[in-house]
């Protein structure tokens, strides 16, 4: 009589995969991830059906952005957990990146450094930060690129889970978190480029960043991420884990009287979260050549909880929607109406908040969705 | 220096030998040929035309340098003709004659030419002006004339200065002087007048008495050195002074920049990310009266008080009725709805006014400082916001305590259902409460307007800093919003003299964060079980 | 004093009151029974508006169409309500809450009754206690406090007697017939003891399964039907 | 006829830098229909393609990469702030298209791409810092800026300068902000004491944006005049100044190559086609718009000496291209991509103007590489053939560090 | 549906309920011990110099005014509440007041609340599959499969709490007796070693009322109840022994006759009538 946990007794991993949801999810993305990639190397350019290299990078760019969505929905929308700094992650993992792409630059710089980036030479440093060693080498930059966000997410999570912040007391110091390392980053003499940042890029793992070919696969390998990532999410869900943080957001104090330590859950998920994040800005950074500290601003990170909020949350595929539709539309919209698209994104969000009260992805649900979870949750920020 | 003691030379003589209406009218061609010189002659010459038109003993002479001054003195490219320049702005200026004082009318400005002047000769100008302010019956005057002259005085000043002390009735005036006697004695060496000097916060004194320290006579060094270190301990107490009121007006701001939020996100619950939008309506405002009443900016900004509450009142009104009652229950989508009306206002603003800052002018009566002692004044700008603040906090304060909204309105967000049941209007709470708040950050926007620049980023920059406000005070708590904004305004400016604005900001931020965690419901917290959850 | 005709309610998809219908007679203390979840709570929401009903008619007072009175409109129609779970506001003090059920009142008094207290004097004591602070019987006395602060006509009551101790559950039944025989106050009750609604009640209604299945004065109320309807 | 010539303009429209560069896109659209208007270049008409960065610096690389690659536009206008240039920067060399930046910006930098119509630093902060040392006679030195690089770069290169002309230490204030800083208190009344120490102080000022308006209030609140404390500001033009109530600041100064206030019939002439275009009475102009201006004017004669818009052809035909400024003299086009402009100090007037008080006497070459920093010294740029490069080293004689050494 | 006639069997003890093995020590006494414990809220004295002492295996009442401090008390026993002074102990080895509530209740202490709160977003199944005794740290949660085994308890809690054909809908749409129900359903779930029932029959008729008395009897014994009820019929029929809490401290213990004629319990509890 009992049938709706069919899969329950998968390795949490696998569970995903028996799921429509999650089959469709996957599908359609390698589905576009191929079309894209035959579309560009079938047609030569010019022709009506070729997707040229700039459409390549900036549909990675989304991707990486979808990623990002998908870090933050796990938190908001699973546990409760409504991060305004997630941004800070984004930023570190793209930071990290950003060291590894800086140092390969090597003596092809302005200056003809080996070893310093221009913009230390700019400002007269005689030697390397010793934060700065080892990004040369890309397997420790790429565990940096984890192991960063990770380390902060942490730290930060410790203390706060620890001392029971919850609700709009945790989003603000999120966003207080956020603000500080962006003040922080524009600092010249923090030793990352100050408000110019990094950029000037030349190659990843010997590869040309300028190079059509590079392009796909950094695009590819951002659509490969988002797929990871969903399923890592996804399986964190549809375990025994994910139903404690749904407890968790609801009746965080409940939970713990029936034996979870909530805030060994709420680390747990936030920490994996901030990962992906950085996953998601390490990916970013190559293929829009820039990384600065108004990735940290408050306001992006606000941002993308709208994209999230807006696709529908607590369901992933939702921040996915979001991520990939308010970027698009911005795309579009600062192209060909550029005075005016404030009003049609501003007009955007307003219209679904209030006519789909679960986002684009209400729209798609058939099957009726837990309707007060939402509110459940809501109510925690009011109280 | 040289200019300036033959100025005063001259100047005292004139201003002692002929009284008032004594001066001759000098021809018209005269005073066009003085005039001529000052235009045509380079910055170094310019001295000497001034004192020549000083000692031509024309009445209308000082009328020149004043408007010469004040870079209003013209010459017309057409006719030569010189005028003085009434109003500047635009492609036309108006201007009347400089000989005569008729106004002629407006003339295209490339017709005009203005008699250069730079801040070297303004200077000069003004300290002519202010030796003959010495002598005028208005004490206000002359003691600022006075207090001009500090650190100015030379030997024939010096001689002046005594002769006028002893008429002088006035006790402020009459200190003033000694000490800009003292401090010129001090640097000729005259070791009695550094008693004069001990305990004086003029910087100028200070600049004697450092100098006299170094100096090779033991006798004046030691009796410097000892008058400046009383000075150290006054200056010491003075710049903490000065601090906590940088503090206090510092958090005022960020009080009243929040205080709107605490009750619509505090006591309501609505994440309303437009708050700043609001905030920068409101300064919008006192823009728009401005151009309402030209040249009457202190009349406007009283009646935008008013009127900002109102427009920003109206437009949070407008913002609840269309957005956010459809949100009932669903609070953290308020954020994203009103995410969206805060970029469709701002870019409304850059649409229909303009992307560029306006300017809003400061009354008279709000500019300046107000002067405590010669080391420590108090802006008067941030005075008035400081206890404009206070005036709008308590307000807030009597309505939420003392009316039916204040009850009703917290019935209403603790259980919707229930008012309901108790026969409380919601809606009509929400609009009433939605537009107090709103209005109120209407308020903050007009004092805002004196402060900072009135653009459409105004709201921007203040949305996050008011939402820690209110958090770190602890939501829903109308003290809590006072007491944190003020403290975390008074600990950013004790941190900043020496860790510099930026690290005083990263540090006050890591303290929200570190003190959260020792109290994980703000500075006030909501306790007792229902808090607890 | 309230006639429900025909009335059906729907949760979403779920059908959950089926035609029902009830007379709650006037100066009469009617009680309705019936299992967990058969759909009593959500007849006492459709009477206060908490709940919209799909069709059907509410008849107050002789005359007065409630489906088509706004909720805050009810209260003032002189209808008190205590819901299941007290429903009390967490974070304003006993007095406040007592103070928001004078918006209702028609003399439009600014006192709290007097009277209030001396029913329950814990409330007196504990005026400036934060509502949510309570102890769980105490918050039920707030919440038919505050009912009664609106000195209604109509007392809707949803299980008044949970978590009270005894001596004042009984209190209140007296109460209940006091208000009955001195001010014609009419009562409607959800009570599951029936010591209580025999003791207090005049009449009964049975729910089932969103029907009502029985009605009657309260002497009727025989074993056999309890049997059939109260039990699981 | 022929297809039309695209020029594609890359100003945010909204965002916290719609305050500045918004005007700058109404700049070009007004020279672009002007120059429509005159029959276009080589016979063709010029389509603007505007696009909105919107003050976001990824967008910039984006919306670039969307001018040159989608719009497939022959020259683009844009940028102001440093990061959005360094993030167009290698989208523009990638894919070889033209890039006219207008505003005054920190130097160290030259791009095959890009040329340069704002000033360098020895266009504009050197020749300021020497009025008022030798004009004015400021012995003491505080060096306000906002926390970021133009202004970083700036105060090391004039601390260099200053300390070369015998400034001591200790007579140097250095001081930053972070962006938009609006509570100013403190730091006023620490250069109030600062400048109270007997010695003649000046502010020079890299206070970027919206922080100057709290800046001059609380400077003019605090009792500071400009006959004290003079400020010389690099980033404060006619249209800041439209957004303050300019009362208290007369007398404060300014370093631009352009003012509004030069007299001149060119001038005269592009202010009326301003206020026409605008449609108020009160538009002012700026320096950035004069570098729009020479810009655009010497990519038509470049074009039209190379009779193709082609970017390879325009990139040569331009280097020596000379056009009049609006201040009566020549922009000439240099080899490093920098132009040569005349350098003004202004007075701020209580009409929000300038007052020339001092120019150089004869306009300066934009200098690439900073003589006064360290790492560039040796470095000069010449994209001429066949030294082509932008860092060359003239100390090893070699092209720097740039990707295709010269053959 | 006839399950519930089986399970009236006094002396059947279900698997599912038997206690897990816990590492509580009452070799030497009892499995909970107050002593002097007092706590005040705002200066108001709820708990006051409180001494309480429960045996392993014990049903035990407490009956009490409103206000009387029972919540309060279990609030200090399960860890939500710090006391201010006085001690705690679990057995012979566990000192609570140490211990933070996720330890208490993995120790083997559960708790229905006074007002039912249950996971209302997540499934009737799935608040029970939470509450259940197993690994509680995250990675074991994380990786943890439902077994038939897991499954087969389930439903059997499902069948006793009768919510077996609402198992797949929310919780946060039952009624309020359905959530009571559910509650008591996740208490059995963790099979504690000590039960801290607040309420269980508010909201029940006289029949559950009988099923619920049943259901905890046979718990005692091999675990061990506290009972927080006002229904008096209801305590009558399990009690053993009643402590009456009065202003924070105990007013009387004994056996329910004992207690119900105490005239201090009759004055300031049960009234006249009772
Ligand atoms: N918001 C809701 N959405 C869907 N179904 C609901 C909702 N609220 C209640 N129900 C269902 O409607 C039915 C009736 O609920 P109701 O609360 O009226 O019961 P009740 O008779 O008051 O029960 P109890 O004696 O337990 O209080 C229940 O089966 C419940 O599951
Ligand atoms: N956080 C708190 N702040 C203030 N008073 C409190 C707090 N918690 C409990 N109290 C008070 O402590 C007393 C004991 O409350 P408790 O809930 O323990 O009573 P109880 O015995 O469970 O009563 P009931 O039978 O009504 O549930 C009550 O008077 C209550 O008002
Ligand atoms: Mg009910
Ligand atoms: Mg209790």
């Amino acid at each position: 009589m009992v049938s709706s946990n069919l899969n329950t007794s998968k390795p949490w991993l696998l569970r995903p995969f028996n799921e429509r949801s999650t089959q469709l999810f996957l599908g359609i993305l390698f589905g576009a991830l191929a079309l894209v990639t035959i579309l560009h190397l079938a047609f030569p350019e010019g022709h009506a059906l070729h997707v040229s290299a700039y459409t390549v990078t900036l549909l990675g760019k989304y991707l990486c952005y979808a990623l990002l969505a998908v870090a933050v929905d796990l938190v908001w929308g699973f546990l409760g957990i409504l991060s305004l700094g997630h941004g800070a992650f984004f930023a570190l993992g793209g930071y990290a990146m950003g060291m590894y792409l800086m140092r390969q630059i090597g003596d092809r710089g302005v200056y003809g450094d080996p070893v310093l980036p221009d913009f230390m030479v700019f400002l007269n440093w005689q030697e390397l930060p010793w934060f700065w060693h080892g990004f040369d080498m890309a397997w420790f930059a790429f565990i940096m690129v984890l192991l960063a966000p990770g380390l902060l997410a942490l730290i930060f999570g410790f203390l706060a889970f620890r001392s029971r912040v919850t609700g709009v007391y945790l989003s603000i110091i999120t966003q207080a978190l956020t603000f500080a390392l962006m003040l922080a980053f524009f600092r010249n003499e923090m030793g990352f480029g100050g408000n110019n940042g990094l950029t000037d890029f030349k190659d990843i793992l010997g590869f040309d960043l300028r190079s059509d070919a590079t392009r796909l696969g950094l695009f590819i390998a951002t659509g490969i991420a988002l797929a990871i990532g969903y399923v890592v999410c996804r399986g964190i869900v549809l375990s025994k884990l994910g139903r404690v943080s749904v407890a968790c957001r609801d009746a965080e104090a409940r939970t713990r009287f029936i034996g979870y330590r909530v805030e060994r859950v709420q680390l747990f998920v936030f920490v994996v979260s901030a990962m992906l994040a950085g996953v998601a800005g390490a990916l970013y950074v190559p293929q829009v050549g820039i990384i600065n500290p108004s990735e940290f601003s408050p306001l992006f990170s606000i941002e993308v909880v709208v994209w999230v909020a807006l696709g529908g949350r607590a369901t992933l595929y939702g921040a996915v929607i979001g991520a990939l539709l308010v970027n698009y539309a911005k795309t579009v919209f600062t192209g060909i109406m550029p005075d005016a698209w404030l009003f049609a994104l501003g007009g955007l969000f307003v219209l679904v908040t209030v006519l789909l009260p679960k986002g684009i992805a209400g729209l798609l649900q058939r099957r009726k969705a837990p309707e007060d979870s939402a509110q459940a949750a809501g109510q925690e920020v009011t109280a | 220096m040289s200019i300036l003691r033959l100025l005063t030379g001259l100047l005292l003589l004139l201003s002692l030998s002929l009284p008032a209406g004594v001066y001759a009218q000098s021809s018209d061609s005269e005073a066009s040929a003085l005039l001529q010189a000052l235009a045509d002659s380079s910055y170094a010459q310019k001295q000497q035309v001034i004192s020549d038109i000083v000692s031509s003993g024309d009445e209308r002479a000082r009328t020149w340098l004043e408007a010469y001054a004040d870079g209003k003195l013209a010459q017309t490219k057409d006719t030569g003709a010189f005028v003085f320049v009434l109003s500047n702005r635009g492609r036309d200026w108006t201007v009347a004659d400089a000989l005569s004082g008729d106004t002629i009318g407006e003339m295209s400005r490339r017709n005009i030419d203005r008699i250069r002047i730079n801040n070297a000769l303004r200077k000069e100008l003004e300290g002519m002006l202010s030796v003959i302010d010495l002598t005028v019956d208005d004490a206000d005057t002359r003691l600022a004339a006075a207090r001009a002259l500090k650190g100015e005085v030379d030997a024939a000043l010096a001689e002046r200065i005594g002769t006028l002390l002893d008429t002088e009735a006035d006790d402020d005036v009459h200190d003033a002087l000694t000490e800009a006697l003292a401090i010129y004695q001090v640097a000729q060496g005259e070791v009695a007048a550094v008693a004069v000097l001990s305990g004086s916060l003029n910087p100028q004194a200070r600049v004697a008495l450092n100098n006299a320290a170094q100096s090779d006579n033991p006798e004046l060094a030691a009796a410097a050195a000892k008058a400046l270190e009383s000075i150290q301990t006054k200056l010491k107490i003075n710049s903490a002074a000065e601090t906590l009121y940088f503090g206090l007006s510092l958090g005022s701001v960020l009080v009243l920049a929040a205080i709107g939020l605490a009750i619509t996100f505090g006591v309501m619950g609505v994440i309303n990310m437009a708050h700043g939008e609001l905030i920068m309506l409101g300064a919008y405002t006192t823009w728009g009266m401005q151009q309402l009443f030209p040249g009457q900016p202190g009349l406007a900004l009283i009646l935008s008080i008013p009127a900002g509450f109102l427009v920003a009142a109206l437009a949070g009104i407008a913002i609840e009725r269309t957005v956010i009652q459809h949100l009932k229950g669903r609070p953290l989508e308020t954020l994203l709805a009103t995410f969206g009306v805060s970029l469709i206002l701002q870019q409304l603003v850059r649409t229909v006014i303009s992307p560029l800052n306006r300017s809003v002018v400061t009354p008279e009566w709000m500019s300046g400082s107000l002067m405590i002692n010669e080391a420590l004044s108090l802006t008067l700008n941030r005075l008035y916001v400081i206890g404009f603040a206070l005036v709008v906090f308590a307000g807030l304060m009597l309505i939420m305590r003392k009316t039916r909204l204040g009850l009703e309105v917290r019935a209403v967000t603790q259980n919707r259902a229930m008012a309901r049941s108790m026969g409380i209007k919601a809606t009509r709470v929400d609009i009433l409460t939605f537009g107090l708040g709103s209005g109120v950050a209407g308020l903050a926007g007009v004092a805002l307007s004196q402060i900072t620049n009135v653009g459409p980023n105004l709201g921007q920059s203040y949305i996050i800093d008011s939402f820690m406000v209110v958090v770190f005070g602890g939501v829903g708590n109308l003290w809590g919003t006072l007491v944190a904004g003020l403290s975390l305004g008074t600990i950013n400016q004790i941190l900043e003299p020496w860790a510099g604005a930026v690290l005083a900001k990263i540090v006050v931020l890591v303290f929200i964060i570190l003190f959260i965690q020792k109290r994980p419901r703000g500075l006030f917290p909501q306790k007792g079980r229902a808090a607890e959850g | 004093m309230l006639k429900v005709d025909k009335l059906n309610q729907f949760y979403g998809e779920s059908h959950t009151l089926w035609d029902l219908e009830l007379d709650v007679p006037k100066g009469q203390c009617t009680c309705v029974m019936g299992r967990n979840g058969v759909g009593k709570t959500t007849l006492m929401k459709c009477i206060m508006g908490e709940e919209s009903v799909k069709d059907g008619s509410l008849n107050y007072n002789g005359g007065v169409e409630l489906t088509q009175q706004k909720v805050e409109d009810r209260s003032r129609l002189g209808i008190g309500y205590v819901p299941q779970g007290r429903q009390i506001f967490p974070l304003l003090t006993v007095e406040e809450n007592l103070r928001t059920g004078l918006a209702a009142r028609k003399d439009g008094s600014k006192q709290i009754p007097e009277r209030i207290y001396e029913l329950f004097p814990v409330l007196k004591e504990m005026k400036n206690r934060r509502g949510g602070d309570l102890s769980g019987g105490q918050q039920q006395q707030l919440a038919i406090g505050r009912a009664l602060v609106i000195e209604p006509q109509l007392l809707i009551l949803d299980e008044p007697g949970e978590g009270i101790q005894p001596n004042i559950v009984a209190q209140i039944g007296e109460v209940i017939r006091k208000l009955i025989a001195e001010d014609g106050l009419t009562v409607l009750l959800v009570e599951q003891k029936l010591p209580f609604a025999r003791k207090y009640a005049d009449r009964f209604a049975i729910l089932d399964r969103g029907r009502r299945v029985a009605q009657g004065d309260i002497g009727e109320l025989s074993d056999e039907l309890i049997k059939q309807h109260l039990t699981v | 006829a022929e297809d039309p010539i695209k020029v594609g303009i890359l100003h945010s429209l909204s965002g916290t830098m719609a305050i500045s560069e918004s005007t700058l896109k109404d700049t070009l659209l007004m020279l672009i229909e002007k120059q429509n208007a005159e029959g276009g270049v080589l016979g063709r008409q010029l389509e603007p393609v505007v696009v909105d960065p919107a003050s976001n610096w990824p967008l910039f690389a984006e919306k670039a990469r969307e001018l040159l690659a989608k719009e497939e536009v022959d020259v683009i206008f844009g940028n102001w702030t440093s990061v959005s240039r360094k993030s167009v920067l290698p989208v523009v060399e990638e894919l070889n298209g033209l890039l006219f930046y207008p505003v005054q910006y920190e130097g160290e930098e030259s791009s095959e791409n890009v040329f340069y119509t704002g000033a360098a630093p020895n266009q504009q902060a050197i020749p300021a810092v020497d009025y008022l040392m030798n004009e004015i006679g400021v012995e003491r030195w505080v060096l306000a800026g906002t926390d970021y690089v133009y202004p970083r770069t700036t105060n090391k290169i004039l601390e260099t300068y200053l300390k070369s002309h015998g400034v001591a230490e200790e007579d140097i204030m250095i001081n930053y902000t972070p962006f938009g800083h609006s509570n100013w208190q403190s730091i006023v009344a620490d250069i109030k004491a600062f400048g109270s120490e007997g010695k003649k102080t000046a502010v020079v000022s890299t206070i970027n944006g919206d922080a100057n308006v709290p800046f001059y209030r609380e400077l003019g609140n605090q009792g500071i005049d400009a006959s004290d404390i003079p400020v010389v500001a690099f980033s404060v033009g006619e249209q800041e100044l439209s957004g303050i109530d300019t009362a208290p600041l007369v007398g404060h100064l300014a370093a631009w190559n352009y003012f509004m206030s030069v007299e001149g019939d060119a001038n005269y002439e592009f202010i009326d086609a301003w206020v026409d275009y605008t449609g108020n009475e009160e538009a002012v102009t700026n320096d950035p718009m004069e570098a729009h201006f020479i810009g655009f004017n010497m990519w038509v004669d470049a074009v039209e000496k190379a009779g193709t818009a082609d970017v390879d052809a325009v990139k040569d035909a331009i280097i020596g291209v000379t056009v009049p400024n609006l201040t009566g003299g020549y922009a000439t086009m240099m080899p490093n991509h920098h132009i040569t402009k005349p350098v003004l100090i202004g007075e701020i007037q209580d009409n929000g103007q300038f007052e020339v008080v001092w120019e150089t006497p004869s306009t300066v070459a934009g200098d690439a590489w900073s003589d006064f920093l360290p790492g560039s010294m040796d470095l000069i740029s010449d994209w001429r053939k066949p030294l082509a490069c932008g860092n060359y080293n003239v100390v090893t004689h070699s092209c720097g560090g740039a990707e295709e050494p010269a053959e | 549906m006839n399950f519930f006639e089986e399970i009236s069997h006094r002396d059947r003890v279900f698997e599912f309920l038997a206690p897990a093995a816990s590492p509580v020590d009452v070799r030497h006494g009892p499995i909970l011990y107050l002593e002097d414990v007092s706590v005040s809220f705002d200066g108001f004295k709820a708990i006051n110099n409180l001494n309480l002492t429960i045996d392993d295996g014990e049903l035990r009442c407490i009956i009490g005014p409103n206000g009387a401090g029972k919540t309060t008390m279990m609030d200090i026993i399960t860890g939500k509440t710090r006391p201010d002074t006085g001690s705690v102990w679990f057995g012979s080895r566990h000192n609570l007041l140490t211990m933070n509530e996720p330890d208490i209740a993995t120790l083997g202490i559960g708790r229905k609340f006074q007002k039912p709160t249950v996971f209302e977003a997540l499934t009737v199944f799935e608040n029970l599959e939470l509450a259940m005794a197993t690994d509680k740290r995250v990675l074991p949660t994380l990786t943890a499969r439902l077994t038939g085994e897991h499954r087969d308890r389930i439903e059997e809690v499902l069948n006793l709490i009768g919510l077996a054909q609402l198992h797949h809908r929310e919780a946060g749409i039952l009624s309020h007796g359905q959530k009571q129900w559910l509650e008591i359903g996740m208490l059995l779930m963790q099979k504690p070693r000590l039960l801290l029932v607040d309420e269980p029959v508010a909201g029940m008729t006289e029949q559950e009322m009988e099923r619920t008395a049943e259901l905890l009897t046979n718990l005692a014994g091999e675990q061990s109840v506290v009972v927080v009820e006002h229904d008096m019929g209801f305590v009558r029929s399990i009690a053993k022994k009643v402590t009456v809490l009065h202003q924070g401290s105990v007013l009387a213990e004994g056996t329910m006759d004992q207690v119900s004629n105490d005239p201090k319990v009759i004055e300031v509890y049960l009234g006249e009538g009772a």
